[in-house]
């Protein structure tokens, strides 16, 4: 098990997020999406810290720490907003949020 | 590499033994705990509970499990089967997880874990959703009702639970159950236990901690997720046989784990209470603990009726979370102020001082008034 | 570190993570997602990062996933129309998904085994936090109470109406 | 000492509480002044036990004001004997006319008004009083027009009260240019407007060293102030109207506030106009012995053949204030302000007492509408007659005798010429006489076509008289020769008695002409009637005195004649000249304005127009690619992520 094959690992999560949240058309599958995303990210920095040369410093883990802290701040904040724009438009299907259409 | 391989081989092994040992033992502990549970509310009801199968009717927790066994298992046609399958396995299993992490006795913890007590909290909210797994898949407005109103007051208890765990983490600097319960071993005086249960603070934070833990195992008088009398059996309305057994399985043991929480965190965890008491094995000073807090577990139940949910989520948010707040500022007051007699006074003015302006300003001033009957023209 | 159970924990949240991002239905995918944080915490645990692993399991299973289901169980969708797929996402998906693969592959400089390390303990990362990021901590609370703040101003029910 | 500023702040906080006040409590306000001015009274009388301890006494407290660039405006407080002995007078005559005004005032609407008025007048003249800057002084000197103008038009309904504010105002502002011109003059020179300031203020020798030969202009200048204020000829025209005021504003006017201000002004800058004196000479105070005696002389004739009440008084008061002059300017300062002082107590005593007179005959102002008022009104007779022979200058008794000695001592040793001291005799008999005139026909006789029924007046406005009464007597106590204690005291030497000097041939001078006026006055207006003897006998003079000496008609005709036409000219250059040259400059602009118009719409709009059309153009293709949904964006993000990885590939 080497570095790179942990960031295979990390590139096709947050390739499937990618995926989830650019394909879906449901607004709670961007979410999930964003989310998946970021534990992907998550992985890296952890990956990056365990196989770089100051394991003493847990400076990813920190980093790591704070991005699953924001990434619930992020969902929390998320997830309201597809509840106020559900009361808005009765759908949660992102393709009828076109209201910004120019 | 193969000495790596026997690590690994003796890792296994290890934990193999470990997980059959927890087992073993939680397992016979549900068991009797069922028909004790019955006998008990039996004698509280004044009636005798179960008394046919065996001496005392100890064998009846057998016979029910064979009745579980051999009972026709109903999934209902428009359910999810897969997620209603899944529900009761995930439960039994965070439970049993959650199970792994409390020494129950000098040397006894099962798995060693350096945020032992963040991994019960881990396991533990993972409940929440298999409960919510259980209620949607069985596709039941019931069930749904359940489920809902269960996460609900997890949610909102969650909080005060671990709220008035971080007082004890911060006093004993470590989320180390072994630790936390090595730092309750000395004795003032010579005589009374370093528990933490006897200062100010943690007797405020053991009693929060206990109401909590009361809702979290969806216990009387919190049963509101389950009340008969309400939604039928809420969440577990469309399980029957083997998975409802499971389900009531996963409930008792998760009262294990947190009143075995409550002992290591509150009660000193396996330590004897007097010094000269020390000769008695401490796994049976745990088991002891366990027992005098299951017996509470019961005894609340055939005591208190059912609240109602709302006068619930109020409790919890306008009463429970200050007050846990209040012992982590009370703890660490206690802590600064150097864990001597006047700490101890300080902590207790603090915890006061809160408590009684709550009291004074949840005063809903409502009175107690004849009941007036109001009928249908 | 063992490759058998890295095989494993990767192989199982890959599978869990398709079936979160392919499901047709909602839930599943929600309950699938939450499984894969499982797999993730195991990575974590794997790596030696045992405190994140436990954090990533509680708030994500513990808060964000009974979040989402609840978003779900509140916004009843029209089913046929939200089944849709966008094949477009699937052709960026893979293009982004072959342009990391070849940026890892080309780089030499990762294909490293990992250092002997002692393990992480929660003492030191407490200490890191409450020391060398007290302000990021800080902040990050800050944070978490405006999206509090923020999010139940947003799902509160407008009284006027 | 250094709480001297409280003496005039005292009245203008009680004004100002006053006007906050409104008008809901009238009898509140008035209460409010009177205690206002007794509080100042009382600290006048505490600020005047120091001076009376070292002869000579002088306590200053300068402060810094602000500062612009390196230098800094610094003004201050001052107390001696002068001020405190105007002081003791503004306050105590100013609380008799205040006392007064209650009972006059009484069926008055604007009554608070009236009083916040009155208030701010007497604090604002205190101000005066107490100021150790000529800055300070000039600010206060304003403060006092500004509330002479409110008093005078304070019967704002009456047109002819609210032209008498302004001619007082305007007036009095043509003197003050000259004086602001003077203080400019004199910062220019000396650097610092301070009088004393330890040796460095601007009347002290190093100050008043650097003023040079420019001393005698500065001088006139600011004497050019105390004209107007005090009205001198030929400013004198603004004080006889001022009699459209309230009787207790004239009172004020004459006796203790706007007119002493002037005299009080040259007594303080005296040493300005003494420098380079020679013999006790010099060219400005020349100046002002003859401003004086002309004004004294004129205004003494004016107030012959004048028929209302109060005017007669007002000419009597210029004329007065045209002696105090002379004695400033022949040498004898503290003769003047000896007078000035004293002239302050029988002055009051007269306006109230014509206001008791007007008051009882519901405002008839006309003299030959009055008559045989002596027996109706006793108390207001006598201390009428008090009044009259005070000004008349009848000896030994009464304060006005002795300080008209002292002034015309002063005259007769001024060196220069004689012909002021011959000329100020002949005022002397000329106020003995206007004055009898005016209390025969006012008093004695029969009742003429005025009220049937006159009474006396109530105890407030009786009380005030007769106090005046006390003090115009009583205050010759320390006035006489023979104990010059009032002298000493503003000379700043030792007092000494000597009963041997009460009587001196000089008093027999004046007892001899007062002794002819009053009887030519009997003389002459014995035989009462509705035409006044004068103007039987001489037709021709009497007409010239009565109309002022055409004084008003010269200035219509002449000054303001010319300014109407300097007006009327400027307006037609400004309609036909400067207009035109603004239109034409106009006209040029708007030429300017249709070119660059032109430029505008069909260079740089089109430009910009073209611009536009194509950034809309661009925007409606950029527009179609923004859908509104979130995922295309997404999507785009994510390759642009793949673009920037695979350009940092390229590159590195």
């Amino acid at each position: 098990m080497t570095l790179s094959t942990l960031l295979v690992v990390s590139a096709t999560l947050f390739c499937l997020g990618l995926f989830a949240a650019l394909s879906r058309r449901h607004a709670i599958f961007i979410l999930i999406g964003i989310e998946m995303m970021l534990a992907a990210a998550n992985i890296n920095f952890i990956a990056f810290w365990r196989f770089g040369p100051h394991t003493a410093h847990p400076t990813g883990v920190i980093v790591a720490i704070f991005a699953i802290a924001i990434a619930a701040a992020e969902a929390a904040v998320g997830l309201a907003m597809v509840i106020a724009v559900y009361r808005h438009f009765r759908t949660t299907n992102v393709d009828q949020f076109n209201q910004l259409k120019g | 590499m193969s000495g790596r391989a026997s690590d690994l081989l003796i890792q296994i092994v290890s934990s193999l033994l470990n997980i059959v040992a927890l087992l073993g033992v939680f397992l016979t502990l549900f068991a009797l705990m069922s028909v004790l549970e019955r006998k008990i509310l039996g004698r509280m009801q004044n009636r005798y509970g179960p008394n046919r199968v065996g001496p005392f009717g100890l064998f009846q927790p057998v016979a029910d499990g064979i009745k579980m066994l051999i009972k026709e298992d109903i999934v209902p046609a428009r359910a999810d089967k897969i997620v209603h399958f899944l529900a009761p396995v995930l439960i039994a299993a965070a439970a049993i997880l959650s199970l792994g992490v409390i020494p129950y006795g000098r040397n006894m913890t099962p798995f060693v874990i350096d945020g032992g007590i963040l991994f019960f909290f881990a396991v533990g909210s993972a409940t929440e959703l298999t409960v919510f797994m259980a209620g949607w898949g069985s596709n039941n407005k019931y069930s749904m009702l359940g489920a809902m109103r269960a996460i609900a007051q997890m949610i909102s208890y969650e909080l005060p639970l671990i709220i008035t765990v971080l007082p004890v983490v911060m006093v004993v600097g470590s989320l180390n159950p072994d630790k936390i319960v090595f730092a309750q071993k000395y004795y003032y005086f010579g005589f009374l236990p370093h528990w933490f249960v006897l200062t100010p603070w943690g007797a405020t934070a053991f009693a929060l901690f206990f109401v909590s833990g009361l809702v979290e195992s969806n216990r009387t008088p919190f049963d509101v997720p389950e009340g008969e009398s309400e939604i039928v059996a809420g969440h577990m309305t469309e399980y029957s046989g083997f998975k409802y057994a499971t389900f009531f399985m996963a409930e008792y043991l998760g009262m294990f784990a947190v009143s075995g929480l409550a002992v290591t965190l509150f009660l000193g965890g396996w330590h004897a209470p007097l010094p000269w008491l020390a000769f008695i094995p401490s796994y049976l000073w745990f088991f002891a603990k366990l027992s005098v807090l299951l017996f509470v577990f019961i005894w609340v139940r055939g005591t208190l009726p059912r609240i109602r949910i709302d006068q619930m989520m109020n409790f919890a948010w306008k009463f429970m979370l200050p007050m846990a707040f209040t012992c982590v500022v009370a703890a660490a007051v206690w802590h600064y102020a150097g864990h001597r007699l006047l700490a101890w006074l300080w902590s207790l003015a603090v915890i006061a001082v809160v408590y009684f302006a709550l009291s004074i300003f949840l005063d809903t001033r409502k009175k107690f008034t004849p009941r007036r009957y109001r009928f249908v023209e | 570190m063992n490759i058998f159970v890295f095989g494993i924990i990767a192989s199982f949240t890959l599978i869990v993570a398709l079936a979160a991002a392919t499901l047709p239905k909602l839930m599943h995918a929600a309950l699938s997602f939450a499984v894969m944080f499982l797999g993730i915490s195991a990575f974590f645990f794997l790596l030696g990062a045992e405190f994140v692993g436990l954090v990533q399991v509680f708030v994500y299973i513990g808060a964000v996933a009974v979040l989402i289901v609840f978003t779900i169980l509140l916004t009843p969708h029209d089913v046929g129309n939200v089944r849709g797929f966008g094949w477009s996402g699937v052709v960026v998906a893979i293009a982004v998904f072959g342009g990391l693969i070849w940026a890892i592959v080309k780089t030499k400089s990762v294909a490293i085994a990992p250092s002997v390390a002692k393990a992480l303990t929660v003492k030191q990362i407490g200490e890191a936090l409450m020391i060398s990021y007290v302000w990021p901590l800080l902040c990050v609370g800050v944070l978490l109470t405006a999206a509090l703040i923020g999010a139940l101003i947003l799902v509160m029910e407008d009284k006027r109406s | 000492m250094n709480t001297v500023w409280l003496i005039p702040a005292t009245p203008i906080v009680v004004a100002l509480l006053i006007l906050s006040l409104g008008k809901t409590a009238p009898g509140l306000s008035a209460v409010f002044a009177v205690i206002g001015q007794i509080a100042a009274l009382i600290m006048s009388f505490v600020a005047f036990f120091p001076t009376l301890h070292a002869h000579g006494f002088r306590g200053v407290e300068n402060f810094t004001w602000f500062v612009f660039g390196n230098q800094s405006l610094r003004i201050g407080f001052v107390l001696d004997p002068l001020a405190a002995a105007m002081m003791m007078m503004i306050t105590l005559v100013g609380l008799c006319i205040f006392v007064f005004s209650i009972g006059y005032m009484a069926d008055d609407k604007n009554l608070s008004r009236f009083f916040a008025y009155l208030s701010f007048f007497s604090g604002a003249m205190l101000g005066v009083v107490v100021a150790n800057s000529l800055l300070l002084l000039f600010i206060f000197w304003e403060l006092v027009g500004l509330a002479s103008y409110l008093l005078i038009g304070f019967w704002i309904e009456r047109p002819s009260a609210a032209a008498a504010a302004k001619k007082a105002f305007i007036t009095t502002r043509v003197g003050d240019m000259g004086f602001f011109l003077g203080i400019l003059w004199l910062y220019h020179n000396s650097g610092t407007l301070l009088f004393y300031d330890n040796g460095h203020g601007c009347l002290e020798s190093a100050g008043l060293a650097m003023l040079g030969t420019s001393a005698t202009f500065i001088a006139l200048l600011i004497f050019c102030g105390a004209i107007g204020k005090s009205g001198q000829f030929p400013l004198h025209v603004w004080l006889p109207d001022a009699m459209e005021g309230p009787t207790p504003v004239s009172a004020l006017i004459h006796a203790a506030t706007m007119v002493a201000a002037g005299v009080f002004l040259v007594a303080r800058v005296y040493p300005i106009f003494s420098v380079g004196a020679i013999n006790g000479v010099t060219s400005s105070l020349a100046v002002v012995v003859w401003i004086g005696v002309i004004t004294g002389l004129m205004a003494a004739l004016v107030a012959v053949a004048q028929s209302d009440i109060k005017r007669i008084l007002a000419y009597s008061t210029v004329s007065q204030l045209g002696l105090m002059m002379v004695s400033l300017g022949v040498g004898g300062v503290a003769a003047g302000i000896m007078h000035l002082l004293a002239h302050g107590f029988f002055k009051a005593l007269l306006f109230l007492g014509a206001g008791s007179v007007i008051h009882a005959l519901h405002h008839e102002q006309d003299i030959r509408k009055m008559g045989g008022l002596r027996r109706a009104m006793p108390v207001t007779f006598a201390t009428y007659a008090i009044g009259m022979m005070a000004l008349s200058g009848v000896p030994f008794f009464f304060s006005g005798g002795w300080t008209k000695e002292e002034v015309l001592h002063a005259t007769s040793s001024w060196p220069s010429s004689h012909i002021p001291h011959y000329l100020m005799l002949v005022g002397v008999v000329l106020t003995a006489l206007y004055m009898s005139r005016q209390i025969i026909y006012v008093f004695f006789g029969n009742r003429r076509a005025a009220e049937e029924h006159p009474h006396e007046s109530r105890h407030v406005m009786t009380i005030p008289l007769i106090v005046l009464a006390v003090c115009a007597i009583l205050f010759s106590v320390v006035l006489t020769p023979g104990w010059p204690w009032l002298e000493s005291y503003l000379t700043g030497h030792a007092p000494q008695f000597d009963s041997r000097l009460l009587f001196q041939p000089m008093i027999l001078l004046s007892l001899g002409l007062v002794g002819t006026g009053i009887a030519l006055g009997v003389w002459m207006y014995h035989a009462t009637s509705e035409l006044d003897p004068l103007q039987r006998k001489l037709p021709a003079l009497f007409r010239f005195l009565e109309n002022k000496m055409w004084i008003d008609e010269i200035y219509d005709r002449t000054i303001i004649a010319l300014g109407a036409l300097f007006a009327w000219l400027s307006d037609w250059m400004d309609r036909y000249v400067w207009d035109g040259i603004v239109r034409d400059v106009g006209a040029i602009g708007q030429l300017f304005g249709k070119l660059t118009t032109g430029t505008d719409e069909r260079v740089i709009n089109a430009g910009v127009d073209e611009g536009t059309v194509g950034a809309q153009g661009f925007g409606r293709v950029m527009s179609r690619w923004h859908s509104g949904q979130i995922q295309p964006y997404l999507g785009a993000v994510a390759l642009g992520m793949l673009a920037l990885l695979l350009l940092y590939a390229w590159l590195g």
